[in-house]
Order: C-alpha cells, then structure tokens, then sequence
C-alpha cells in the first residue's frame, strides 16, 4: 500500500527554485531517498510533505489521506533535520518527550514511551543531559528518538548526517539502516550525498531543477542512468561524457576525428553524446570489446587505483586504472559495448536500452 | 462633605500645609482634598471647568501674572470678604483682584523683592539710582539682573519703570523711558552672565561671589541662610530709589472659586479660613511665606529680611490686563534688546506699544 | 622600527592618562561636593581638598520626602518602562524574525521613531497627557510609556539578533511536534533569549534612569531623579544635586560595570 | 500556511508598533496640527517663528554645534577605539575611563560640567592656581560658550562614537593586516589602504546616528548655557512653550526641527538605497 503519494505538485518561490510538477508514489515500509545537489528542491520536497508549507497546487496524500490543505501537522510525519533541531535548552529526555507533551499525553505513559523510544533508538546514555553535553551520535540520537517516539506513519529526515564526521557518519548509516530494516518505518530521507543514498535507499529519486530526473534501486539508476543530469551527478570521479558523431553508414561513431568501432542504437544518425564510466575502461584486450586510442595527458595517485587523464579526440577523458601509464604516451582502453551509454544530443535522454518498468522519468 | 482644592505647592510644602487643613477640617467637619499642580497646569484646569461647565474643583490657586487670563474661569467673591483681607494684607495686594467693583480673587500668600547685596564686598549699599549707577561701574560685572527671557526680567525692570513715573502699559512715555535709558546705561556693566540669569542661578552666582548684588525674592535669603551665608555675607536692602520715588513688584498666588464650583459656600468657608490672622501667620512660620512679616520678632530673621519689611509700603502689583503674558513676552524681548543688545529704548519698546495700541483699539470697539 | 614603536607607545601611556584623568576628575569632584559643606563649594579658589566633610547632603537627600519621592518614582518608572519595552520588543522582534515584509516595517518604524527630536515629540505630547489624565501623576505612568517607546528600538533590535541566533529549524520542529505558535514562542524561543532579555531589561532600565528631557517636560511637580538633579544643580544647591548625583549613579554605574562586555558588544542600534 | 500563527504574528507586528504610533507619531501629528493654529487655521506661527532672530539664531547655532560636536567626538572617538582594539590590550582602568562619560547618567554629568565650566568653578581655579586669567567659558552669546558646548556634547558622546567604531575595528580581520605588512605596507599605509576603507561602513553608520542626536542636542545647552546663551531649535521651542506660553509658536517651531532631522534622515536613506545598489552596502551591517 502506498503510503505517500504525491501527484503534481509544484511549490514555485520568487527566486524561481522550488518543486515543479512533481509526482511520486512512496511504499510502505521503503526507504526513500531523494538526491540531488543543494538548490534543487529537495527540502522544499520535504517541508510540502511535512506541512510546513502547502503547494501552489497538486494533491499531497499520506496513507491514503489527502493532506494537502491542512492547517496543523497531525501525527502521521515526523521529521530529523539537518542540524537535528535539538531545543537547547532542554535536556535530551524533555526534547524526546516534547511532542507527547504536545499532544497531551499522562506523565508516566510519556514516561514509558521515551524510555521505549529511547532504547529502540540505541540511546544509552543519561537522559537528563543537555545536546551541548552530548556527542554528534548522541544527538543524531535523540533526534532520531524525537522523531520516533509519536511513532509516525513517516519520517522525513533532511541530511541529518551531513553535520558529523566522516567516520561516524558511515556507523551511523549503516546503524540507520540496521534500524529501518527492523522498524520497518517509511523513510523518505533528502541527500546531496550518493554515498547515503547507495547505501540507504531502497529507491533512489534523483532531483534536477525541482523535477525528478530518475526513480529507481541504486542499481538501476547507477548504470541505466535516465539522461545526462543524473549520468554526470552519480558516480565519482563522473562519467566521460562526449561528443560524437554517427557514422554516414549507421555503423560505428566519430569523436571529432577518431573512429570508434561502437554501433549507435538502431536509426540514430547525427549527433550524440556517448557516456562511459571511468571505472569501466581497462587496458586489457577483451574479446568484443570496443578499443579508444588516447592520449595520455597526466595522472594522479589515488593509492589502490590510478586517475588517468587522457584525450580521445580533442575531448577530455577520465580513467581509472590500477597501474600507470606514461604522460605523453599513447595508449589504448578498451571497454564491453554494453557499458556505454546513450543520451540525445539536445534533449539529453537516454537512447537505446530501455529502463527498467518501476522507473519512471517525469517531463515537463 | 468634601472639596478639592488646587495648590501649586512643592511636595515637601504640600506635607505642611495638610497638617494646616486638618485645622478646617475638624472646625467645619469639611473634608479638604488638596490637589497641587503647577500654576500653568491649574490654569488648565480652571479653563477646563468653565468650558465643560462642570468640574470637580471648588477652590483653585492662581499665579499674579496671569489673573487677567484667570478672571474669565472664577465667579465673584462677597465683597464681605474684603474685610477680612484688609486686615493681613496691604491694600495693593488686595486690589489686584477686583476688577470693576467686582472681588474675584484674593490674596493666598504674597511677596515682592529687594535687593540682595554682599555686605563684605559692598559695605554700603546704593540707596538710589545714582549710587547703584555709580557701583555698577565702579565694579562692572558685579550687579546683575534676572536677565532670561522670561518673567524675571521684567520683575527687575518693572520697579525702575515705575520709580520714574512710568507704567508698563505706556511703554513710549517720557517716564518711562527714563528709566529704560537708566537701564540701557546699566547694561554693559552688569555681570556678562545676566543674560541668562534667572532666580535660582543668579542666587548661585551671588552665593559664590560672581555677584555682589542683584534683586530677587525672599526666598533667596532663606537660601542664602541655609548655606550659612546670610546674615554672615548676604543681606537684603531697598530697592535703589528713584526720581519719582520707590517701587517694588508683588508676586504671589491668589485664590479663586472656579466658575461651577460643586460646593462654593464651604470653598468660601475654607477661603475665611485661610485669611485669618492666625493662620497666615502659621503659613508664614511654617512654610516662610513673607505675608505678615512686620509681625515676625525674631531679630536674626529681621535682619535678614530688613529691605523686604522696608518695601512692604512700596508694594505694586503688575496691570491686570488679559493675555498678561503676550505684554510681558513683548516686555521680555525689549528688555533683552535694550540690556544686552545695545538697542535704542525708543526702539527696544516700539513692539511693545505697538501691542498695548492694539489692546487699546479692541477694548475702545464697540463691544456688540 | 623600535623608535617609532616607543612614540607610539608613550602616545597610547598619554592617550590612556588622559582618559584616566578626565573621567577620575568628575567623579572626584562629584564625591568631594556630596561630601564637603556647601560653603566648600562656593569657595574661592575652588578648593579641590575640602576642608570640612559632612554627611548632611547624603541624609538630606535620603531623608526627604521629596527626593526619596523621586527615587522611588524613578525606580517605578524605570521599572514598568523597561517591562514594557521588553516586552514589546520581545514581540517586535519575534514578528519580525520570519518576516521580511515585517522586517522592513519594523526597522522603518524603529528608525523613524528614533529620528524623532525629543522636542518636538514632548510639547504635544504634553497636551495629550493632559487631556487624558497621565500628565505628571504621582506614579508617573505617562512618562514610562514613554520611556518604553524610547527604549523600544534599542531593545527590539538587540533581541533581533538573539532571535536570529536560534535555527529556523527549531520552529519547524515544534511545528511538527505539535506545538502551537504561542507554545513555540513561549516555551521553544524565551527560555533560549534569557541573557538577551535580561539585557534587553537592564539597558531599557537605565535609558529610563537616566532620561533627562521626557522627564522635565512630562513630570513638572511629580519629578523623577535627573530633573530633580537637574533643579537642585542649576538652582544652587550643589551639596543636594551632588549627593543626589552620586545616589542616582551608583547603582547605574555598578551595573554598568559589571555588564561592560555586554554592552561592548551589545548589537548596534538600527541604522535608515 | 500556517494560518493559526499568523495572528500571533500580527498582533506581535501590530501591537509594538501601534504602540510607538500612540507614543510618538500620533503626539508629533498633534503638534503639527497645533502649529498651524492661530485664530483658526493659519501659517501665523511659522511666519514668525521664521521672522525671529532668535530662531534664526538657534538654527545657526544648532547647526554650528552638531558640525563641531560631530568632529570633535569622531576624530576622539578614532583614537579611543584604536586604543581599545590595539593588539596590546588596554588595561580594565583605561577600559572603563573611556566609557566613563557613557556610564554617568546624563544630567549628572552635565552637572558636573557646569561646575567645572562656571566663572568660579574649578577649570578657572585651575587657571588661577597657574597664574593665569579667569575665562568665560559660559559667557552668553560668545563663540567660546558655543565651544564649551559642543566639547561637553563631545566628551559625553565620544564613548559611543567609540563602541560603534569599535566594533567596526573588531570586524577587520587581523590577517588583512598581516597581508599588508607582508605586501610591505607601513603603519601609515596600513591605516589608509586597510583601516580606512574596510571601517567605512561603521563610521558612516555612526556619523548617521549621531548626525541625528547632534542636531536634538537639548540638555546640554539647557544645563550649561541655559536657552538665551547658546540658544538651539529645541531649547527654542522648549523657552516659547514653557516660558512664553506661546504653545502653537513653539510647536511650529519643534516641526520644522522634526523636519529637518527628517530631511537628513530621508537624504540618507536614499543614499543608502543607491550605495546599496551599487554594492556599497554601506550600512548594510547596522541594520541588524
């Protein structure tokens, strides 16, 4: 059962930023996530569904009740903000009992459902601590604890990993994830992070100018990426991207003036642009496989691997390799066919191999 | 029964004089509700009463200077009254506030002013115009006038206008030009700060010796005791006299029941009260009111109040026309004009007949 | 290098003596005359030792009706002007915070009302007083909503900046935890403004204090202390004003002193 | 959105400010009204208020002492603030001198001004006790009386001028100053590439404000000269309706104070807008 439906909303500020047209069914129990760069959206995205700010127009519905025009939150959201939104001036049990407060509840069942909550949320600590007494997972913590304790149909959290440090922030990630996994709690978590995202997301959606580029499982919008935007944003370091010519006869493409021996997608003629990761180019011959002569132009040390950049025509290329190569020298990459991607010149969508059936891409 | 009366008396006064009212309060069995406010802010209020034609005032204190103004606000007073007033105070005390026939204030408390000098530094001190000339330039910067833009200058002016036969309402006689000229002669001598002096601050710069004589009110000498400095340093002297005689200017408050007064006959009661003999006498003890003063024995107290008990006869009160304060404003600046600006009298004193031309024109209209 | 550091080092000794001395002086001159008999004061030379002292003044000022009569009426004053300005600050700026449009209203209206001159703001107001009855009362009401009206930019703009200082987010979390706005700004934002209500209080207090013209003009007979002051120095009567002075000062300058970081830092008052 | 706060929102707008209406704007409209009252409605009291040689006098005067105050504190105030933010700390003792004059309340310290500044008061004992002659310090009407005022309005307001400079001074970063030391700038040049330039926006914020005080200035006058010796707008206005009773005269009087101030106030608004625009942002950090 679904349990947040979104149906052409759009939430357009002065600034020309906000969410356009945007649509997207969330499952229950899923863990959701929304990528994007800072800018997109994202939060915007968030604060509709939480309530802090209503559509200029489109349906908002949270299991199966529309909640598009309400004048109060009710107790089926809750959210974990970027900077956690701890009440400073309350100790960690008050911040968790805050809401059951609010909503009226006896002293010592407030009492027990934090205990609960707390415990459920990995919380061992004193709870009469102030935030500024605790450590970034502690607060992570509470936040989470916060946000659990009126036990919601849905939890938004916006980035609340983004303010700990590298280290924690991996445990705590995949603590979340342990957590989800055994709560079974509808998630819809926003990051810039594709780290987060890959590890986290049952789904993932990609979000680009207040749209949503792509919606799929990490895997399918890692290598069927829907169109250039999330094909450039995914992966690290990005995929080459470049400019290429169809051959007259329909068979092979020209970048600028080297050949390659790839075959567009059946009835493409004129200008692409064709993709391939740097991770999937190798040095090693493969039976099949389409050979790039380069240019070596320098590289860089990355400790178990070498960032190699290269020129394929007068076009940039980026590969990652576990050996070095000599700058200056040419070389020659060689990768499956089926690792390259396809988009369209002008409108950047994807060519050729289609997506899969739950993705889907939005247009506007 | 109670009635509310307005006084414009200090804080520290106001605890005195309640301790008076009991008095009334337990002959007449009439509660006394003592309400103090300033002399402008009773005006208010008296004008406020008469144009509601209700109020709650019964009895109100007014300033000297701006009786002419107050009139329009009071009823008229039984001239029994007369009598009574008579008896404690000097006749131009008591004229002040009757106006064709018709009494319709009477005097609360009075004073007048003398001259305060430095016994040290002026051991004799001038008795007439040509000696205070001639200690004015004998010691320029030592004599100093009230001379602020307001009220006071024309207190100091007015008695040299009037001790050479002038009036403040022929401003362009031959009289009282005398005495303007006298006073443009004194001008560049007086002490620099004149220009802004005003009762309290010349007192200062008498006390500290900047000045070693100027003109002021009785209170100054009980200042100047306080400080521990009169009768050792300061004492009061007569006004300087002048060609056609001597002069002083009455001050004080007068009282008056307001026009819709709720209880006049008890205001009038309280009124008789308060001029009797002995209570004046109690209000001049205990509050150092200057009213029946000839009476005061106590010799150091003569001493120091030696030129005001010698004025006393000499008393004169200011002309009681409406809007007295538009006359002394004009006065004000002709003053100002003719002491600090080296301007002509005959000019200095144009604006102000001008303005006394103007009140001559409306009161000879007809009135309709 | 070094010589020129060594000017610049007598230059910043003779910069920081002569601040010493200007304000050291006053004050001393102030003790001494509060201190000293009158005819002390009026001596001349002036004598800048006296030659003998005297807790006249001080049991003058303390023990009569009408100056105790002003201190208490200037704490009350001070008291309900600055409650008053906290408060309105408190809710000024708190309007103000998520606001733009009542941003720009609220500083225009901040600005405006601080470029009023006293004078022109004092006459009629005057008469206003009057016709509704607060014009020189005893409790001196007329004038401490005034005072609040003067000390209001001052305190909404510091409180501007401490309402600044809490994340948005913070709203938006009791928003969704189901507090209503009159709970978020009572339980979520005031308990975390304590110091800058605290501070927002002592400065409205002592612009009240010490507010001299509003006091003159509104509080003719019923006065509060720096018109009183004001009297007893202009009117001669140095030992009162100086004793007077001293009492009215203590208290601000101890204050003061002890809150002298805050005040360094205190936020800037709004500009046009 | 949130409909429910919206009234709280309001009111907590609404309340303050129809509290300053009542306070000050709606006295200020009264009085305007009230000045152009003289047997009906009539220019009378502008006419001669503006006819007066004492008014003219006191706007000479206000001027004067606004433009003398102002130099006297800024340039003082500069050197206060330069010793306060030295990277040697200045001691609590010199800390709290500087601030001295802000700490006194204001009627007491002008007081004390008067008696330093009386023909026998202390500074011509002072003189004396050195062998020299008395000054008029307060004579009426004299340029030096005008001085005395405009020092006194200076000293008392220096410290201000000080903490808004101040925190101007503490807003440059010390690395800036390393730079030009590094760059080879000397001390001179470091205050005029480096102080100057990046202290613009807190001194013109300050010459705003106190721009604004200066041409208020009241009690300083009143208590040190009294309003016939250094008479200025508002000891004016103030001597018409206490002394004079000449209510609607003094009200007109204060009005076109208030619209001078105004005036100045709207000139630098605009400019500011201007400066804004132009990406000066002049004083972009005092709006809070």
């Amino acid at each position: 059962m679904a349990e947040l439906v979104m149906r052409d909303v759009s939430r357009i500020f002065r600034s020309g930023r906000g969410v356009r047209n945007l649509s997207l069914t969330v499952e229950e129990g899923e863990f959701f996530v929304v990528l994007g760069p800072s800018g997109v959206g994202k939060s915007t995205l968030l604060r509709l569904i939480a309530g802090l700010d209503t559509p200029d127009n489109g349906e908002i519905e949270i299991g199966g009740r529309s909640v598009t025009h309400r004048a109060r939150p009710d107790h089926t959201v809750a959210m974990v903000f970027q900077n956690l939104a701890l009440y400073p001036h309350m100790s960690a049990y008050e911040n968790i009992a805050f809401p059951l407060k609010m909503m009226g509840l006896g002293r010592r069942e407030i009492e027990e459902r934090v205990r609960r909550t707390a415990a459920l949320a990995g919380l061992e600590i004193d709870l009469n601590r102030r935030p500024s007494q605790l450590s970034g997972g502690e607060r992570q913590r509470v936040a989470l604890a916060r946000a659990l304790v009126r036990e919601p149909r849905l939890i938004l959290m916006d980035e609340p990993l983004s303010q700990v440090d590298v280290q924690l922030r991996s445990v705590l990630r995949v603590e979340l994830k342990e957590f989800q996994r055994r709560t079974r709690r509808t998630i819809v978590y926003v990051t810039h992070d594709h780290d987060s995202a890959f590890v986290l997301g049952d789904r993932i959606s990609v979000m680009h100018e207040g749209r949503i580029a792509q919606i799929g499982s990490p895997e399918e919008v890692y290598r069927r990426p829907a169109n250039l935007f999330v094909a450039r944003f995914l992966g690290h370091p990005p995929m080459n991207l470049l400019r290429c010519q169809v051959a007259e006869s329909g068979r092979g493409l020209w970048v600028n003036d080297v050949r390659l021996e790839l075959d567009p997608p059946d009835g493409e003629s004129g200008e692409l642009v064709l993709g391939i990761r740097p991770q999937d180019l190798s040095v090693q011959p493969e039976f099949g496989a389409v050979k790039l002569e380069v240019k070596v132009e320098s590289l860089e040390y990355l400790g178990a691997r070498y960032l190699v950049r290269a020129r394929l025509g007068n076009q940039a290329l980026l590969v990652e390799l576990p050996r070095s190569l000599q700058p200056g020298q040419i070389a020659h990459l060689y990768a499956r066919a089926d690792r390259f991607h396809f988009f369209d010149a002008t409108s950047g969508e994807r060519i050729g191999q289609t997506h899969d059936k739950a993705s889907t891409v939005t247009k506007g | 029964m109670s009635i509310t009366v307005a006084m414009a008396l200090f804080p520290s006064e106001a605890i005195i004089y309640r301790n008076i009212l009991k008095e009334f309060e337990s002959i007449s069995g009439t509660r006394v509700n003592l309400v103090t406010e300033t002399y402008g802010d009773i005006l208010h209020l008296l004008f406020a009463q008469s144009r509601a034609g209700r109020g709650p005032f019964d009895l109100v204190e007014i300033d000297i200077a701006v009786l002419g103004q107050a009139r329009e606000g009071v009823q008229t007073l039984p001239q029994s009254m007369l009598a009574t007033v008579r008896a404690v105070f000097p006749e131009p005390a008591w004229k002040v506030g009757i106006v064709g026939n018709q009494l319709y204030f009477v005097p609360h408390r009075i004073m007048w002013q003398a001259m305060i000098y430095n016994r040290l530094r002026v051991p004799r001190p001038p008795t007439n115009w040509d000696e205070l000339a001639q200690f004015a330039r004998a010691h320029p910067n030592k004599l100093a006038l009230k001379g602020g833009l307001y009220e006071g200058i024309v207190c100091d002016a007015m008695p040299f206008v009037w001790e050479a036969g002038g009036d403040e309402l022929e401003p362009t006689s031959t009289d009282t030009l005398t005495a303007l000229d006298f006073l443009a002669g004194l001008g560049p001598l007086l002490n620099v700060r004149s220009a802004v002096f005003r009762e309290m601050s010349v007192l200062e710069a008498q006390a500290r010796g900047e000045v070693w004589i100027h003109f002021n009110w009785p209170f100054a000498m009980r200042y100047l005791y306080e400080k521990g400095l009169a009768p050792a340093v300061e004492l009061s002297a007569p006004v300087p006299i002048g060609p056609k005689g001597r002069a002083t200017i009455l001050g004080g408050g007068y009282l008056g029941i307001p026009r819709f007064a709720p209880h006049p006959h008890a205001a009038e009661l309280f009124l008789r009260f308060l001029l009797t003999r002995e209570v004046q006498q109690r209000l001049a003890r205990e509050l150092g009111w200057l009213n029946v003063l000839p009476e005061q024995s106590d010799t150091e107290a003569r001493m120091l109040y030696d030129g005001f008990i010698a004025m006393r006869p000499y008393i004169r009160a200011r002309a009681t026309v409406p809007n007295y304060t538009g006359l002394s404003n004009r006065w004000q600046r002709a003053l100002e004009a003719l002491l600090f600006r080296n301007v002509p009298a005959a000019i200095a004193v144009q604006p102000v007949a001008d303005w006394v031309g103007a009140l001559r024109y409306e009161k000879s209209r007809p009135v309709s | 290098m070094s010589q020129r550091f060594k000017l610049l080092e007598i230059c910043r000794r003779a910069l920081s003596a002569f601040a010493v001395v200007t304000a050291v002086v006053p004050i001393y001159l102030l003790i001494k005359q509060a201190f000293s008999v009158e005819l002390d004061s009026f001596a001349w030379p002036p004598r800048w030792i006296p030659h003998h002292l005297t807790l006249e003044h001080l049991h003058k000022v303390t023990s009569t009706g009408e100056l105790r009569e002003s201190l208490i009426r200037s704490a009350e004053v001070a008291t309900v002007a600055a409650c008053t300005a906290t408060l309105l600050g408190t809710m000024l700026a708190y309007a103000m915070t998520r606001d733009l449009r009542a941003r720009r209203w609220g500083l225009a209206a901040l600005t405006a009302s601080r470029l009023l001159p006293m004078i022109a703001v004092a006459l009629p107001l005057a008469t206003v007083l009057i016709r509704v009855g607060l014009y020189d009362t005893p409790s001196g009401l007329g004038l401490a909503l005034v005072h609040a009206a003067i000390a209001l930019p001052v305190a909404a703009i510091l409180l501007l900046g401490a309402f600044a200082k809490i994340p948005l987010e913070l709203e938006d979390a009791a928003f969704l935890d189901g507090a209503s706005q009159l709970t978020i700004l009572l339980r979520i934002y005031l308990p975390q403004l304590k110091q800058a209500l605290a501070a927002a209080f002592v400065l409205s207090f002592l612009s009240s204090w010490d507010e001299f013209g509003f006091g003159l003009l509104l509080q003719p007979t019923n006065r509060t202390l720096p018109p009183l002051i004001y009297y007893y120095a202009v009117f001669g009567d140095v030992g009162a004003a100086s004793a007077l002075a001293l009492v009215s000062t203590a208290p601000v300058l101890i204050v003061l002193v002890a809150l002298r970081h805050i005040l360094i830092r205190q936020p800037k008052p709004p500009a046009f | 959105m949130r409909r429910a706060g919206r009234f709280l929102r309001l009111s907590c707008l609404g309340l303050p400010l129809g509290f300053l209406a009542i306070t000050l704007i709606l006295p200020l409209l009264s009085g305007v009204i009230l000045s152009f009252q003289a047997d009906g409605f009539s220019l009378e009291n502008y006419r001669f208020v503006l006819g007066d040689s004492l008014f003219r006098r006191s706007v000479y005067n206000t001027l004067i002492l606004a433009a003398a105050s102002l130099v006297v504190e800024f340039v003082w105030g500069l050197i206060f603030a330069l010793l306060l933010s030295s990277r040697r700390r200045a001691s609590f003792v010199t800390e709290v001198s500087v601030l001295m004059p802000l700490l006194i309340p204001e009627i007491v310290f002008l007081s004390v001004a008067r008696y330093i500044l009386l023909p026998r008061g202390y500074l011509n004992g002072a003189l004396a006790a050195v062998g020299l002659p008395a000054v008029g310090w307060l004579d009426p009407r004299s340029a030096l009386c005008l001085l005395s005022v405009a020092l006194v309005d200076a000293w008392r307001v220096t410290p201000m001028v000080t903490l808004l400079l101040l925190d101007g001074l503490q807003g440059i970063p010390a690395e800036l100053y390393e730079a030009a030391l590094l760059d080879g700038a000397g001390s001179f040049a470091q205050s005029r590439y480096v102080t100057l330039p990046l202290l613009k926006p807190a001194l013109y914020g300050a010459l705003v404000l106190r721009g604004v005080d200066a041409l208020r200035i009241f009690s300083t006058v009143l208590v040190l000269a009294g309003p016939e010796g250094a008479p200025v707008m508002s000891t004016y206005a103030y001597q018409l309706w206490g002394d004079a009773m000449e209510e609607h005269r003094a009200m007109a009087a204060s009005v076109l104070l208030a619209t001078m101030i105004g005036t100045l106030g709207a000139v630098v608004i605009a400019f500011r807008a201007r400066t804004r625009a132009s990406g000066g942002g002049a004083l972009e950090g005092l709006s809070g």
